[in-house]
């Protein structure tokens, strides 16, 4: 059985083969003895070259998250980073959201000439209200957001173009 | 005692209240936004009322709602929690002149607290010592005249709120008058009203607070301090008691300001009174005083013995307190971190998401205080409090390492939260010495990254144990204790 | 400090064990049976060695196959829990030999109350009271001179062991000879020793036992009691403190004998002097020393503020106990209920089954200690205890109350248990009135059948709910906080 | 949807119907109103009748157990109660394993007169020992127990005759 994950940058290979009441795996070529202890729904325990280790795991569509010992992973399926911030070598300087809000305000119009540092919205979440400024001089080309409605965080909000 | 409470809130706090109604088996009614219609909190009530619509002005911050609720389940008392309506002195009383009561202290005292340049007038005349300062500065000339008076850094604050709004920190005397019309404006626009305070800034001051308990009889007793000098944009992160700071001395002296204070306003039920301590000169200032209970409550609960939510109901419905100042004492040390659904990283702004895995920490001298369960959502809508993870040990570096062992254990997968950062601050040589101030977090902080945990063999691995298919069960029939074997059942933190 | 710690038990004292190691940043080696090879304190232990089959007698109780895992994990220190090796003073003795250290007592300590003919001649040296009795009773003649002088009804008991084995209440005198050979019989099968012990048998009474800690500098402490007397089968079932029959002059009298018998015999680490109370006359007897960690360690952990698995460990490698008799006081009201799988319809009997769900209480002043999580199996092999859940609360009415919503709280499906039936002893007028004796659940609770609790229509939507499939996600796609759009994630107690 | 289901003695039938965001479902011929508040393995949580309810349920064969408000419930599929104690009606006293055990000991043969009160078997479990009597004087017609057997609770283990 073989599984291949990307998580950022790392990418990684792993192979399980049944091996007497557990399994031999081979990661990245190097291989370890693994013995199922536990299995619940998003729990695993697992004896990990003798090392016990109980994993929690919770599936995100495609994203698999994991934790063990205070740190958490997640994991993608290889090839899926289709680079989401998209093209940004239009000449154009893309403002996105630095965090997931409702839109209070927009201060600008499509075609608006902006200076540097001028606030071109207001969101807020969790009762917090964050100024969104424009990163240079220009002008609004495109505006995508309006009062009101939800973003995601690093959603495209505007874009600053000559 | 009360035969139904209605609990005016939600998250943590709401499922506190409802446990402590339930121990004392009083009936627990919820309310309820669209937002938190399938909330923990509406889950574990015995009855749930929908208030409006997500929007906490339409629901939860709604005085008429509330009431109606309360009385269309026939509860006798309202708990406000903390945030929301808490400290608001108009529902006070309107819940008051709807023959009910409001379990937290009377509307007069919240007004008298509420506005912070009138409450630095009274614990003046109190004798509760206050930042060197001046308020009722209407003109540039009157706040230049008052500005050299004190030395500087100076602090401009908003009369009316609270927050970070209106506030500004001026190091030299020409900056000040831009600073404040500056905050002029941003506090009327916050609050509605412009006036502005002006008091000596205090360096590397730290938070420290003083918890009050008084009951309808006159008894009015202090359930010692707690130290919130770790924040991040004037939100505490870490609290703990005792204060690594404080000597018995100060403690006692600060213990006495805090009750003269309440005192003062007539104050009862739970409160509390907060200082800005300058570690320099161990010189102490009334900061403000929270006319509701406060998040880290548990930390004195641990320390003191006291059960504060429950002593509020009671206090509530009349009874007097059964102990004196001296007979409180606090034992070994406690301290909470809050888990917010927040990027560290990213300025320590909210983020939202599923709670896919929430997995809890257990064991001897641990408490989780949370709001929520694996499958809630964390929306933009209310406060990125996911949960509070106290710990009590025997002295400050026990409680520091079960507090560790606790974060490491605790488990969030789905949504981006500060876990790593709080297990980095509790690792921090500095926090562990006791030495930070308020702008620590932001001065120490500051760019912080999580920890690059990398990719390990173990981890991949059980990433593939866990989308592998179990074999047929016949495969396994050989090992009686095989765990493909088990039965698909609940199952509960380890 | 050790670096690395075995622990040689299983179940919920392996994880308190484990747990405490970790706090203190120490390595813990696990030991496991056959049948435990997936057992939760294997999952939790930082390295686990088999060591050997199901039955005990080839795994846990081997001093051999512990010793050789010790030698093969380099583990510096064993801590034995209770049961098992944790009263073998060979084992003991064994450990040092092999140049480690035993978390104990030393092994002539545990010697000299091992066996309770030569413990009740120490006692007696020492000016502890113990009930009025003879031993080295060998032929009939002797034994009715003996019986003579003492007042009837009487106890018969095996001077070697304990657990109700060799036991015998004798009413007449006319009895007595047959009795004396039954139990002669019976504690030379059991123990391989028939010797026995003649003494006033107290009904009535309460069993008390008070906690000891000593160090290896001289410094013996008692932490005050805890009341044990809700036995079945002279099995602990509930056990609380303070006991709610103790007056202040009782407690230290008990207390300075406690501290007294533990010194006579040069105690050392964690023990536990039990006595047995004529709730008449208020006369107390020692009745054994358990010179082990107890199971019920928690409820004084509660109240002292002491952590007894730290402080066992601490002292063990020599520390020396920061705190006087003069420091230690109590706080509060702490009961424990032990989960147990057994079937109190059926004479309390073991119960085995798997733990298809096991949802543990929450909240504060709730503590859970358990061996088991969901998807584990109880076998015949071992203890039927499951989880002990301990509350805490500021009066014994409030640390009931918390206990019984706790109780509540707690899920255990899958198994017989006694989850009911610790619920109707809690709510007995006799057990509030604190008024309980060691027969108290056999005469009071005999024939108790489980409350009929019928199948109301909720239960039975529920099942139907819970069997239905969630309908496709585009049906629900309306409604943003759908339940059945939740993502199928791990979930913990509320 | 219909379900029915047995719970010793007792039977009862539950309809569901889709009614709005949530069910109405008919108990024994009585409605109630319900609504799903949360799902997930092994726990429900229903708005019944306007009051929150929180189950806990796990399924073990044909059998759900369920636990609300600290009573546990166990359902079975009707008309499933084949009477496990089969046919004691031949004559013949059954003696059972009073609790799940190991058979220590057989203190009897196939074929023995036994005296009523007399010693059959010895059985232990979880360090408790207990002695299997037999209720009858006769003679042991079956024995089905061998030292070191494991014995459920409620297994038969000899049968005493004329």
């Amino acid at each position: 059985m073989h599984f291949r994950y990307q998580s950022g940058q790392q990418s990684a290979e792993v192979t399980l083969e049944r091996s007497g009441d557990g399994f031999r795996a081979l990661v990245n070529g190097v291989a370890y003895a693994v013995e199922v202890l536990d299995r619940q729904p998003g729990v695993l325990s697992l004896r990990f070259d003798g090392r016990p280790l109980t994993f929690y795991w919770a599936q995100d569509g495609s994203r698999k998250w994991i934790s063990q010992g205070g740190c958490t992973y997640w994991l993608d399926p290889p090839a899926q980073r289709a680079s989401q911030r998209g093209s940004e070598g239009d000449g154009n300087t893309a403002v996105r959201a630095p965090m997931p809000a409702q839109v209070l305000a927009v201060q600008v119009a499509s075609g608006d000439p902006v200076e540097r540092g001028q606030v071109l919205l207001l969101l807020e979440a969790m009762k917090m209200e964050i100024q969104v400024k424009s990163p240079a001089a220009g002008r609004v080309n495109r505006l995508l957001a309006a009062v009101g409605q939800t973003v995601d965080r690093d959603q495209l909000l505007v874009e600053i173009g000559e | 005692m009360f035969k139904k409470v209605l609990v005016a809130n939600r998250g943590e706090i709401a499922v506190r209240i409802i446990r402590a109604c339930r121990e004392m088996g009083i009936t627990a009614v919820a309310v309820y936004s669209d937002a938190d219609r399938r909330a923990l909190h509406v889950r574990l009530a015995d009855e749930a009322v929908n208030i409006g619509p997500a929007q906490a002005s339409e629901s939860y911050l709604s005085v008429e709602r509330v009431l109606q609720a309360a009385a269309a389940t026939g509860a006798e008392a309202i708990h406000p929690g903390y945030g929301f309506l808490s400290e608001n002195a108009d529902f006070a009383r309107a819940v008051q002149q709807a023959g009910l009561v409001f379990i937290g202290p009377t509307p007069e005292a919240i007004e008298a607290m509420g506005d912070k340049g009138r409450a630095r007038t009274r614990m003046e005349a109190a004798g509760v010592p206050v930042a060197p300062g001046y308020q009722g500065l209407d003109d540039p000339a009157a706040l230049e005249a008052a500005a050299a008076k004190i030395s500087l850094p100076l602090l401009i604050k908003a009369a009316a709120g609270g927050g970070g709004k209106g506030m500004r920190v001026v190091h030299q005397l020409s900056e000040l008058v831009e600073a404040a019309a500056a905050a002029r404006r941003e506090a009327q626009h916050a609050f509605g009203d412009g006036r502005l305070i002006l008091e000596r800034y205090i360096p590397h001051a730290r938070h420290i607070e003083f918890q009050v308990l008084a009951d309808q009889h006159g008894n009015l007793v202090h359930l010692f301090e707690r130290e919130c000098s770790v924040q991040r944009r004037h939100q505490k992160i870490i609290e703990e008691t005792p204060s690594p700071y404080l000597t018995e001395a100060l403690r006692a002296k600060m213990g006495e300001a805090a009750v003269a204070a309440a005192r003062s306003v007539g104050y009862t039920n739970a409160g509390t009174v907060e200082f800005i301590v300058d570690s320099q000169s161990g010189d102490f200032y009334f900061l403000e005083m929270n006319t509701r209970l406060q998040v880290e409550h548990p930390v004195t609960e641990w320390t003191v013995g006291i059960d504060l939510v429950q002593w509020q109901i009671r206090i509530a419905a009349g009874e007097p307190l059964p102990f004196k100042q001296d007979n409180l004492s606090q034992r070994g040390h406690a301290i909470e971190c809050r888990l917010y659904a927040e990027d560290p990283a990213n300025n320590f702004l909210p983020a939202t998401g599923p709670l896919l895995t929430f997995a809890v920490p257990s064991g001897p001298g641990v408490r989780m205080d949370s709001g929520f369960t694996s499958g809630d959502q964390i929306t933009i809508h209310y406060d990125p409090l996911i949960a509070k993870v106290t710990a009590w040990g025997e002295n400050r570096p026990a409680a520091i390492q079960r507090m560790t062992a606790a974060l490491r254990e605790t488990v969030l997968l789905g949504i981006t939260h500060n876990g790593q950062f709080l297990q980095d601050v509790l690792s921090d040589p500095q926090f562990i010495a006791g030495g930070v101030y308020t702008t620590w977090v932001e001065e120490h902080f500051n760019g912080w990254q999580p920890p690059q945990c990398g990719l390990p063999p173990e981890v991949l691995v059980a990433a593939a144990l866990a989308q592998l298919q179990p074999p047929s069960a016949a495969a396994d029939e050989h090992d009686p204790y095989s765990p493909w074997r088990m039965p698909n059942g609940y199952r509960v933190g380890q």
